[in-house]
């Protein structure tokens, strides 16, 4: 197992995929010359030259619809947003162009596309640059959602997203580039979309958690441990399809869920799994289900408030200790 | 009615493009250096080639009769297709929106000889059928397609406004104004990596223009080099709103200064034209030169099946109706004795069969099963779909 | 009372504001000299003037942007798109700068702005022309959303709307512009935003609905009520803010609940309902909630498929009987 | 170093835009009738204004010697500010994105000394804290909102991209990359419509010509008629892209044609050519004629406090400091006896003044409280808040 950065990790996947397969090609602002906005495609214009790395106007329409008319015809692009806050001026392209074409023409073109960049809260760059946009994607049939949380999943996610023939919305974070952990070094390391990863087992309570505040969850789940309880952490790591399954096994045992998420709680992650668990678990479920989210506002800049619009541990563990009955 | 005459084409200029600056600097405008010193005058002169109606004939573009006669059959297919089409939307076989190309079928059929099929890709936007067509699509695939048939061109899924067939390269007809022109900017991408030697054709409406996607796909396309042909269908109306109505600068070649890209104009009611106009702007993709054409044109229909065409007079409407690209071709293949007016008869009856012989094609292909509706909406086949 | 179609209910609207307050202006494409695509503002024109009612290139980013600065300068402008399907090129203009800039300002700028037309699906249209986009707006703060599901209430909801200093997104529908209803004549009718609509009263189950989902709440409460049933059908009319407490108190009363939304199901209206039902009203749920929404897909072209696509009456129907046990 | 030499201003000739089409046919492309015609010929010449850099002496432009001084105290003070703030980021008071203007300065200054501050409005990206104290917002608000304190311009609320003064019509720097381009057209709106007098500037980045908002907000400007100048602040990169990597015509006015606007351009290095070209143009906008300006300039800081800046060269950089706006007025001023050397160290002493008792009062006041978290959300303060 090499210790990786979960930006090198994301750097593994598309340099090994991109020698696998030369219709894989990377495109963005700034992932060639500039060798990344945050580095995640550092050295890869040099290995791969300026045919297969490409760096892009700030024309984000222009070039994630170029991306789409790519795959359609043959090829199979990574499309970068340097944050996914800058999707939503190419917002029709990914929802619309990507996710419907193949519907729409009954099957006869196929989109392998992935758009990939960081997604969600970064501190205090204000309210138009932390933006989390999972639920907002996973409304769209056609489309796949997957948010990593730690450099193993990253590695292995985005290798298999790589080789999906649909449109794949891959989320990283700017908070967790620098994150380190172990990453397989298996030969062709690749995880299957749509399996959730239990990341400690539990029988008092379960905490769904995805991207960075899979972290939260775990440290909770120590805090309870040191009180005698034990929680279970499940990080979906694919939102879309998501792996109800080994959420709704972990219900029926656990018969309580606190679910973290740090998108705008209205029509979220949360409010679906949510839905969902009451739909095949009611009678499993010993308490409401509660959600802790950012708070519902624009992100705020001042560091307190931005602190304070993040999901709390504190929250989250007053949470589970509320859905055990054990304040 | 303009009669076509045997005129030689008076040789096109290639587009040229002046910048001046009075500080006597280079004028490539892509050099990075010095771009910054303000000059102390600055003027830019472009000429644009154009393609006015009744400048060429058969035998200056090397058109054999018989190439002529097929572009004057798949045209008249186009309009008795489509004629057929607004009846049965009457009748309800046909729902949603239907989008009637009457009156621009001179731009298909002589895009479309123009282009290597199979190997060149094309992508339009919601008014389709000509571009399918043109390219060779059966009058079966689309009719079906608009009755929402498994035997339609996209299984029924698509409908009038989105004909897709990948055999021969119609990347689909697409319906949000603008959006389809990226990606047609794409395919020329792929085709460019690949070395297929395959280019692009994207079309896309006066209306258009006003999208932003536009700019974008524009600056792409000339940024990085693509074998890819923008065209502009002009015909001066996006839905009630003509051109001037909506647009600053109605000289959509013109726009092509702001790519530093070639621009022309090409009069769409003169199939030859088109051809003429086509060619030379493919030969050029294939060389990665990338170009703006604006075709002249106009729709006889309304905008779609509700449109109460308030907008425009009857006047108008008679007047460009002088100019219908079918009847200009009838007379010009008549005037030069090309075939027979009873030969001429011959292919309408024949059209006309292949029409409700695709009616009957339509009306028996049966509708997809309800399941089919989970089908394409993912490559793999057990994805979980929340139920 | 006068009988009015809903395409005239919102005229009246717009009029009598327009009348009432010359800040108040109507753009978009084909609202002026055609009249409106679906004639909504048929004769606007004629009565304001070219000053007032203002066709557009299309271009909704950029006349949606011109809204949003207009309004920060001291005007009123109802922005109409042509269908919500449109806005997604224009999403951004939404989500960050109409939904953010008071915020990130701290409040020095009001932006008294509506965005209007029609939403959801519409029949035979095709997978890009079919969108329900209410989910997706209501999840940013900043943003209000409301959705009529009848002339009346598009009537005085509209009144509210323009005279509301924050921008709203008013959901009206292609299929339902054409259908008449009773609407008060009262001087200047304004009805709130943020307070749900009890359609019908009822003690069994409860049913919630919005748009021209509710038609169908009410189809399928007769129904029952002809078995002897007896169903209470909620219409939230505002999506955000959300009338919980109308919700949550029958509720406590039916101990059961069936939501139809034409939305596709992921991270929808329904997800988010279901949440804060079982939030505030968990002890009080005798069944699983059930929600009946279009299935999930982008919207196919033929006929019989985009029927099954949306929510079925009788899908609805079974899933009261399935809540209320009497299957 | 340029030395600023007294020349009467080259007298400008307006902008002329000639359509050529050998037809014969009226150019006022804006004509509905007969455009439709296919000329045999067709060509478009257009000359740009330019402001030059040296072109204009004070006196030329009217100009006193206490408005020469306060153009420069308000120079120095951009530059003083973003020095300190600079230094407070690496303290970690500031936070986020900081994106310093310096060496744009005379852009801001000179804008603002051609507007009617109150009545006109400026509306600009993310690097606008220039703008805000060119138009006369407090270097105390400005670091306050930079501290994130609710003495801050926005409250803390925005940031260093998000500065705002209804008081002094800075509609807000913004971080979407020209997506406020259309909304300072719709502030140009508002003027028209309320026939305030008051006129809008829209400032965006060279990067930002590639996002087609810009071209949806030139074409609306234009077609509208609307009270609006609107700034390319060319400052010849976009974080690491120099523009000719990002865009396939780099002569940006030359964009104009395709919005039949006014297009010229500017030499941002010296604030005196800024100035006359907004007085001139701000003049066109107050009888509604929009245009477009590309004023070329440079910053001499990284794109933001992360960025390594290997996309150019020591010397490109040392080179272009030789333009240094600041250097280049205080030269004149020297050269011109407007005021002696002391005086200028006075007025550097009185701006460091300034900027430290801003940085006191930032770090005086407080932070906001967390429920204000809530507040400015909405209108109304009782808005039911998802818990
Ligand atoms: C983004 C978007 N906005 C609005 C519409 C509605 N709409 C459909 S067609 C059309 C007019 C388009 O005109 P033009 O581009 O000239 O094409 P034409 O219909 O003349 O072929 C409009 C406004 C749409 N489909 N997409
Ligand atoms: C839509 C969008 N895409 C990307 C970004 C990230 N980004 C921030 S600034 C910038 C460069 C902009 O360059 P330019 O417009 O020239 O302005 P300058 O920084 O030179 O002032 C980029 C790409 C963004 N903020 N918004
Ligand atoms: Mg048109
Ligand atoms: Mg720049």
């Amino acid at each position: 197992m090499a210790i990786l950065q979960y930006r090198e990790a994301l750097r593994q996947a598309m340099t090994e995929e991109m020698v696998r397969d030369d219709r894989v090609f990377l495109m963005g602002e700034e992932v060639a010359e500039y060798n990344g906005a945050y580095k995640v495609s550092e050295g890869m214009l040099e290995q791969f030259g300026s045919k297969r790395v490409i760096d892009t106007p700030i024309s984000e329409s222009g070039f994630c619809g170029l991306g789409v008319g790519a795959a359609m015809n043959g090829l199979r692009p990574i499309i970068e947003f340097m944050t996914f806050n800058f999707s939503f001026v190419a917002f029709d392209q990914l929802v619309n162009n990507a996710a419907k074409i193949r519907y729409m023409s009954g099957g006869q073109f196929t989109i392998p596309i992935v758009f990939r960049g960081a997604n969600g809260a970064a501190g205090q760059l204000g309210a138009t640059h932390n933006t989390s946009t999972e639920s907002l994607y996973s409304t769209f049939p056609g489309l796949k959602v997957i948010s990593p949380s730690n450099p193993d999943d990253a590695k292995g996610l985005l290798k298999s997203a790589i080789r999906d023939d649909n449109p794949v919305i891959f989320l990283e974070s700017e908070v967790m580039f620098g994150l380190k952990g172990e990453v397989s070094d298996e030969e062709d390391y690749l995880i299957p979309i749509g399996k959730a990863r239990i990341g400690r087992s539990g029988t008092d309570v379960t905490i769904v958690a995805h991207g960075k505040s899979y972290w939260i969850a775990l440290r909770v789940a120590e805090r309870l441990e040191s009180e005698g309880y034990s929680a279970e952490v499940i990080d979906p790591r694919t939102i879309r399809p998501l792996d109800m399954d080994t959420i709704v096994e972990s219900i029926k045992k656990t018969n309580r869920c606190v679910i973290i998420d740090e998108s705008n709680p209205f029509a979220s992650i949360s409010s679906e799994i949510t839905y969902r668990i009451q739909e095949r678990a009611f009678d499993y479920l010993d308490a409401p289900i509660v959600r802790i989210t950012s708070k519902d506002v624009p992100a705020p800049y001042a560091k307190n408030l931005i602190e304070y619009y993040m999901p709390q541990e504190g929250e989250a563990y007053e949470a589970c200790k509320r859905v055990m009955y054990a304040q | 009615m303009a009669k076509q005459t045997r005129k030689t084409s008076s040789r096109k200029t290639p587009a040229k493009k002046t910048t001046k600056r009075s500080n006597g600097k280079a004028s490539n405008s892509n050099a990075s250096n010095d771009v910054h010193e303000v000059p102390s005058s600055l003027s830019v002169s472009v000429s644009f080639d154009t393609y006015p109606s009744g400048a060429y004939s058969h035998t200056d573009l090397g058109l054999s009769e018989d190439q002529v006669l097929a572009m004057y059959r798949n045209m008249l297919l186009q309009r008795r297709f489509e004629e057929r089409a607004a009846q049965m939307y009457g009748k309800q076989k046909i729902a949603g929106f239907l989008h009637l190309y009457i009156g621009q079928e001179a731009i298909s059929t002589g895009t479309a000889s123009a282009l290597e099929i199979g190997k060149d890709s094309v992508i339009t936007a919601y008014r389709d059928h000509g571009h399918g067509l043109a390219l060779g699509m059966t009058a079966r695939e689309g009719m079906a397609e608009m009755f929402g048939k498994v035997g339609g061109c996209s299984r029924g899924k698509g409908g009038s406004m989105h004909f897709f067939s990948k055999e021969k390269g119609l990347f689909g007809g697409h319906g949000i104004v603008g959006a389809h022109v990226p990606v047609g900017v794409g395919i020329a991408f792929a085709h460019k990596y690949k070395e297929s030697g395959g280019v692009a054709v994207a079309f896309y409406g006066d209306g258009a223009v006003g999208q932003g996607s536009i700019h974008e796909a524009l600056n792409l396309a000339s940024l990085y080099e693509l074998p890819v042909i923008m065209v502009v269908e002009n015909n001066q109306y996006a839905m009630g709103t003509p051109i001037h109505r909506a647009f600053a600068e109605t000289e959509f070649a013109s726009h092509s200064v702001a790519y530093n890209m070639k621009g022309a104009v090409v009069d769409g009611m003169d199939v030859f034209s088109v051809y003429k106009a086509m060619q030379d702007h493919v030969a050029l993709a294939r060389e990665n030169k990338p170009s703006l054409l604006e075709i002249r044109t106009y729709r006889y229909r309304g905008h779609s099946m509700s449109d109460p065409q308030k907008y425009r007079t009857k006047e108008e409407l008679e007047a460009k109706k002088d100019e219908d690209p079918l009847v200009r071709l009838k007379i010009y293949i008549l005037d030069n004795d090309i075939t027979s007016g009873e030969a001429l008869d011959g292919i309408d009856d024949d059209v006309k069969q292949e029409v409700l012989a695709a009616v009957e094609f339509a009306e028996n292909s049966p509708a997809p099963e309800l399941s089919e509706i989970y089908d394409n909406v993912y490559e793999e086949t057990d994805y979980p779909f929340i139920s």
